[in-house]
């Protein structure tokens, strides 16, 4: 039985505490990966945009899918949407497992997943004034190819 | 008669300038990619968003799909650029 | 240039004020590795025996490693000594770098490399009274090798 | 005359009965399982704790070798079972 917490919304998280959560299940091993907006280039300001019906649902899979394919006993995924700035976290995947090998791996899958599938997309507004839509890109297909 | 919900996202939606809107279903045999050349027919923001579909992604009833699946049953179609989550 | 903080020594450390100090650090992408002392079996304690002259100077230079194989912003090793029992906190590898892959394979890479090669031995002891040096596993030195 | 420290750890340590010892350097052509071979004669914890070469690792000043490294001008050699952190 995994324990399993996604959570898609406007509100910060702490990722201590998901860290605690998970540390408390027992495994032995846990693995995270937060992501920050970076700033540089000028950029002010992100705006995340994403297709909520189908977000919750697509997570929920590929969560359900990293339980079947690794030994987990909790995973935690956290993303956020709305209006973020440099410096804020926008999204952070926890796992935990009795196998390091499995929580690193199941980690970096999630990540990979939700870089490349998961229907999420951003605005980048610049000081300048420019406002441009973040183009996908091809290293983060490479990345997610490598899990088959 | 069915209808057929569609839902804009990210450029797509600001060309189009809506963030969807219902049609009449077009059939259970028409494509992703021929419905969505009828909507660039409409011309203005439609021709605009619609005007290379290789950077066009899709999904029907939250699943996604190549531009050439053909609608079927879906109820609810999204067009939108690939994804850049994370 | 890495910021980087290397830790051997009894004390706990807080996993939480490790990742507030690599996510400040501008990168974006922040990766982190928390090794648990896990229970069952009837493990009650476990103490840990290491070298101390070699301990730090391996550490120092496996993370200057880790640091020219990849583009990192900050990296944090902090590995536990002396006595410990189950639920508590053995181990913690944290990365941040602009990239995610980065962070997460040189967070794989150092805890893999903490493993199988930093001078540290684990006795365990038991409820029954049984007292038991851990034996050294294949499949880490496999999870190693795979960095080449 | 030049000395040679020898550290020992976890149940080589405890096999021996001590955290280490200094003895006379007994040469840089002399291999560190020769060395190794010399303590097993002494007997006793020795004995046992030198039984099976196998199970046994080496560092010279610091650095992890194989047993059939020579012990050259090191100053510290340490004699321990496979490392087990993390």
């Amino acid at each position: 039985m995994t324990e399993a917490h996604i959570a898609v919304g406007e509100a910060d998280f702490d990722p201590a505490a998901q860290l605690s959560r998970l540390e408390a299940l027992g495994g032995g091993a846990v693995a995270s990966f937060t992501g920050i907006v970076r700033g540089g280039d000028g950029l002010q300001a992100m705006r995340l945009d994403h297709y909520p019906a189908m977000t919750q649902a697509q997570i929920a899979r590929i969560v359900a899918e990293a339980q079947a394919r690794w030994p987990l006993l909790g995973v935690v995924v956290i993303h956020r949407v709305g209006d973020l700035t440099p410096g804020e976290r926008i999204v952070f995947v926890g796992t935990a497992s009795s196998h390091r090998a499995a929580a690193l791996e199941s980690c970096a899958f999630l990540i990979d997943w939700l870089k490349t599938s998961a229907p999420f997309w951003k605005k980048e507004r610049f000081a300048d004034g420019r406002a441009e839509w973040v183009e996908a890109r091809a290293e983060d297909d490479a990345a997610r190819e490598r899990w088959g | 008669m069915v209808a057929l919900d569609i839902l804009y996202f990210a450029w797509v939606r600001e060309g189009v300038g809506k963030d969807g809107e219902t049609i009449d279903h077009p059939g259970a045999e028409m494509t992703v990619a021929e419905l969505i050349g009828q909507l660039a027919e409409r011309g203005g923001g439609y021709a605009q968003a619609f005007a290379e579909t290789g950077r066009l992604r899709a999904a029907l009833d939250q699943n996604f799909v190549s531009l050439d699946t053909k609608l079927g049953e879906a109820r609810e179609l999204a067009l939108f650029p690939p994804v850049t989550g994370g």
